[in-house]
């Protein structure tokens, strides 16, 4: 169950285009799995920004001197993430968390290959941990647009079989994408399971490449969130349910970890014709 | 409310009385607190539980509810402005049915007062939606959401038009339970407020919900389009708090004892406070739960304590008590228009 | 209008372009940006002029003049809101000989552009201000500020009204050169705000402000009266700019033509480029002049930038740019209300 | 003529109640005159509240290793002054100044007198030295509620001939109000001037006791204020004119410091009934 805690930050640190804030989070990583998020308040009581803003979970630190603590990486976007990046130690920060669904883990020791895009690596490190104590192959590839834009790539490489690094600019590892070097891996190493965080263009590639594999893929998606929570309604997309209905279900409570066949991924950003109370009765 | 309105002044203004009563009634719909959640802004109410009792507050008001399952627009639906937010959901909601059986029936379990948000495209929708709820379990009190276009006639949003509000309301009135409590749910986007207050209130609305979101519109300056995919939205948050207490303070004006529920931009238990001062009866906290999912609990708290500072020893001594000396029943509030 | 509407789409779009032609036309009158000052928030120039070169600006939009000198409400006459400010000015002023001596002289002296807002509480005080400014120099336009009580018809505002506002508009239009363009300025606080803006149109305006500010409150929770002496007072700012945006979207649909002068809430070049796209032929800076004296200087230069980086290689591709696509001429915008 | 300047916070420290902004901003101090104020932007680009505060110029000092600085002396009411006073150094801050018309000074070493109510001492620090300078000699009344709310005493005392301390509890100094005490210094020095700061009773209560003795009185009032330069007409009040008219004056810009016996002390908040304007049509 998610609890709303005043965390104070520890530090903050850049590591290459991001920030990575540690902050004291006491009830959420007692209770984190990987794949959870957390949403911050921004701003202090006078900002005008009202919106919190969601964040991977990307380690948790259950004891130590302050109790538990979590980390988040955070990339510069717009005007929240400049606030948070501007945060220094002792500041205190409104966090609520664990929320979503996190990753399934498989049940025995199969291969699995985790797929990050930017700061979308920030939620695979503890995954790849918690897989790799089960027996399970971790093979990883972390992509971006140029070196920059990689997160953590030496801390991965600790807990990878094999990491492959990929840039569009080709500053950093293979020149072009994570979806040029994925169908390789998964050959070579059999993957049963692919797990991946990033842009949803991303995710869609990548989900449709586990499909071509008939491998089980797990994509965590990013849908502009106002609460969070699961009160809200703004951050639906288009998922297909166990009956064969597709239905617009909330990313933040529902997600935002879901199956990438199950996501109709081009159909983001439209009600499909078929979506259960479709048509959006389009009132012109 | 009259009574209350000139009645008493703060007796022992400077003892803060500790054990403020902070029980409230909207009409006949009585509760623990003047603090309801808003519309749309709660689902219903089973997140928030995670967050706080929901049964210590005034009520859950759930989001709307149509006559059948309805999909709502496509993404963006939001877009975060200066101290508020646009949204543009289309009222995405499992229809009314499957509301009933799984919505409703669980804050009834859970021991929640209810008040449940209806829409509808017709007034025949509105009609039947208030039959579904007739033989229902656990409706306190019916909101109704007639900031929806009306698809039979233009377009055009009930809320905006008197006689078009009228008759939805008569509709509602007639297929309830006489028992129970009928709100309206009024839109600022009219050019008099009041004279749609007072034509529901003809048409036998039991109170009135001030108010809806105001209609606005943010272009994104990357792809030069409108930011939400619905291109116009609701504007809500702080930054309406100014509008949505002037059409508190302007319907009490008019109707002195018409119970309201006041809604806009509530933050704090002083804003919260502001609207009961106004005229409010009872109030909702909408965009602000996205903010803190405490906020109904905190706001709860936080308006115990203000009204106990200021002496007052029960909510209902604090209504329209900012009204005050003003000659209340004059009509229209013309006399406050802004000449700027 | 039209072509830049749907004409060409953004060239070189990478490409910033560095020289981009901030020249802008509201109706006849020609200036070299399209920032202007907003009517209220910049006095009669002499002061803002401390602070930039207000001859580089679009036009300096003057305070509402009356016909005779007029002291104004009471204070408290302002009181800060999130992300905005309520006023009660009440129309303080000179009156239009002092204004006309003293103001509008220095404004030519000085070969600054001037707006001239004028408001009246008759018709016939409209038509009065219209002739003596017809004799008066320095006069490139009149902003006819409509949202004032009309004390001959039980104090409703003008603005809110499609027929008192043609009537003022007709008076003005008939007392006024002919060579001299009249814009009205809009209120907000309407049902349906492209119907005021189309009758307006017919009477004869040769362009629209868009929009004056909304109806709003505050209650002061220590003296629990309103916070303002004039109880209710304008809402301006930030807070209110989704609203005006909103506002020149829907009058862009419904007159694809008539030259519009967007106002509300802008704060930056960004914020001005979004009223742009939405239809505005040129902006207004407010409110923000207080937080920031230099802003309708520092507004013009970001808003260059932001053109130029979008590769438009003038203010004029980007009229209307917002709609590309969108079936511009149907009736209404009704198709954007928002059902929530 | 005022300036729009960025400066930077060279120090906070507190001081009773009160917290001390040493904020470099060149181009004010070298205009700068007693009785001068500022305006300080709040909260920054994103905040909620968008417009600026009044602050007198306490301090100046035009030389120096970081150029034109100057202080002020924030007491914590509301919002503002709450930010205000968890600035730290290096902070920046966005001031416009110097504003208002100055205190007069006169030709002559006359015999002066100071009254500061609260935070009110704060401009007449510098007063008190030039007045010095010219020959005056500088009576001081620094009154508060309570002595946390007193300040500068100690600072004061330097540069005034004699220094009367009230507060109405009784903390320090006499109990009581400045005007408990005012008329005895008045008629024991001969008073020819009175220089006021502070809430509008004492400024009227001082502005009475000066006509009484026939002292020349010049008060600077605190209206509130939206832009602080003349251009939104929110800050007005009752001052009658040379020609013996009450016009609703801008007190930013024809003030803050008025002739004591020019302003219609009981009519602030009111229009005048023979206000040039008035009366206020109203609408009801
Ligand atoms: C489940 C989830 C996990 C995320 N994890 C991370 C992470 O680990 N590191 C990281 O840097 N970012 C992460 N993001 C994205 C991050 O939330 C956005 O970058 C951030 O909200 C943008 O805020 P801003 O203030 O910088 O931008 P603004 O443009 O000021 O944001 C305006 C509004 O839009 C929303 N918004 C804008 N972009 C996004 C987006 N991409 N996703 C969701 N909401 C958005 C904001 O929340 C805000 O309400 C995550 C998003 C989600 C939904
Ligand atoms: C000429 C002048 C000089 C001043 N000098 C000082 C000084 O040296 N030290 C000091 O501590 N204070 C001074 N003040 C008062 C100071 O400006 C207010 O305390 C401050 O504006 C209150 O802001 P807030 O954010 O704390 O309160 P809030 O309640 O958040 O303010 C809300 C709004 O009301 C305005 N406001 C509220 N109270 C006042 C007030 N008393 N005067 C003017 N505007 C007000 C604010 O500017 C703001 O716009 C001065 C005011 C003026 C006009
Ligand atoms: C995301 C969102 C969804 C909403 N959905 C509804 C709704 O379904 N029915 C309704 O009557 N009001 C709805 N509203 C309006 C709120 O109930 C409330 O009237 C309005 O937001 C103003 O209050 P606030 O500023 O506290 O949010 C919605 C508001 C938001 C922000
Ligand atoms: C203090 C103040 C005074 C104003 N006075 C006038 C006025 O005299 N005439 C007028 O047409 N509009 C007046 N306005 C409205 C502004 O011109 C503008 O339409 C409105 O404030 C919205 O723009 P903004 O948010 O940029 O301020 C005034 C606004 C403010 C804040
Ligand atoms: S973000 Fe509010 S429902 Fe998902
Ligand atoms: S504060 Fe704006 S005119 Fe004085």
């Amino acid at each position: 169950m998610p609890v709303q805690v005043r965390g104070e930050v520890l530090d903050v640190r850049r590591a290459g285009g991001y920030y990575v804030l540690s902050i004291t989070a006491p009830g959420i990583p007692e209770q984190y799995r990987p794949g959870h998020f957390v949403t911050v308040g921004i701003g202090g009581e006078e900002s005008g920004l009202i919106l919190r803003r969601a964040f991977a979970i990307h380690q948790v630190q259950s004891r130590g001197v302050y109790g538990g603590t979590l980390d988040v990486v955070v990339g510069v976007q717009g005007k929240g993430t400049r606030w948070l990046s501007e945060r220094g130690r002792h500041d205190t920060l409104d966090i609520v968390g664990p929320l979503g669904k996190p990753f399934i883990l498989p049940k025995e020791g199969v291969p699995c290959v985790l797929v990050g895009g930017g700061y979308g690596s920030a939620p695979l490190f503890m995954l790849a941990e918690q897989l790799r104590e089960r027996g399970c192959r971790v093979d990883v590839v972390l992509g971006a647009s140029t070196e920059e834009k990689l997160y953590g790539v030496l801390d991965i490489k600790r807990v990878s079989s094999m990491l492959t690094i990929t840039t569009e600019d080709g500053s950093s590892g293979t020149k072009g994408r994570v979806t040029d070097v994925l169908p390789d891996i998964m050959e070579r190493n059999n993957s049963a399971v692919v797990y991946a965080c990033g842009p949803m263009g991303m995710l869609a590639a990548v989900a449709a490449i586990a499909a071509e594999y008939r491998a089980y893929s797990q994509c965590s998606v990013e849908e502009s969130m106002a609460c969070g929570i699961g009160i809200c309604m703004t951050c639906v997309l288009p998922v297909i349910g166990d009956d064969g209905i597709t239905r617009m279900v909330r990313s933040c409570v529902e997600g935002p970890i879901f199956r990438g066949d199950l996501v109709r991924w081009d159909e983001i950003g439209t009600i499909p014709a078929d979506a259960l109370g479709a048509p959006a009765l389009d009132m012109s | 409310m009259t009574r209350a309105m000139f009645g008493r002044g703060i007796g022992s203004a400077a003892e803060p009385i500790p054990n403020t009563d902070m029980s409230a009634e909207l009409a006949s719909l009585s509760m623990p607190s003047p603090v309801l959640t808003a519309s749309g802004c709660a689902a219903s109410g089973r997140e928030l539980d995670q967050f706080f009792d929901i049964t210590k507050i005034g009520a859950i008001v759930t989001k709307s509810v149509m006559l059948r399952a309805r999909s709502g627009r496509p993404t963006p639906r939001m877009c975060e402005t200066p101290s508020g937010m646009l949204n543009s959901i289309g009222l995405q909601g499992p229809g009314i049915d499957e509301f009933i059986e799984v919505d409703l029936a669980w804050l009834e379990a859970r021991g929640a007062r209810t008040v449940v948000s209806i829409a509808g495209e017709s007034v025949d929708e509105y009609g039947k939606l208030a039959q579904k709820l007739r033989t229902a379990g656990g409706v306190d009190a019916i909101e109704v959401n007639i900031s929806c276009p009306n698809v039979a006639d233009r377009n055009q949003v009930f809320a905006c038009d008197p006689e078009m509000a009228a008759n939805v309301i008569q509709t509602v009135r007639r297929q309830s339970d006489s028992q129970t409590p009928i709100f309206a749910k009024l839109s600022p986007d009219v050019t008099d407020i009041a004279e749609i207050a007072r034509s529901v209130v003809r048409a036998g609305v039991d109170g009135l919900t001030v108010i809806n979101t105001a209609l606005g519109m943010v272009i994104d300056v990357e792809t030069m389009r409108p930011a939400l995919a619905g291109v116009t939205g609701g504007l809500s948050g702080p930054a309406i708090r100014p509008i949505a207490l002037r059409c508190v303070w302007q319907i009490r004006q008019a109707l002195p004892d018409i119970p309201i529920l006041g809604v806009g931009g509530i933050r704090t238990g002083l804003d919260a406070l502001q609207f009961i001062l106004a005229g409010a009866n009872a109030v909702s906290v909408g965009t602000m739960t996205f903010n803190d999912p405490s906020a109904p609990m905190r706001v709860h708290n936080e308006l115990a304590l203000a009204l106990s500072e200021r002496g007052f020893s029960s909510v209902s001594e604090a209504i329209s008590y900012g009204h005050r000396g003003a000659d209340i029943f004059e009509a229209d509030g013309a006399g406050e228009i802004e000449p700027e």
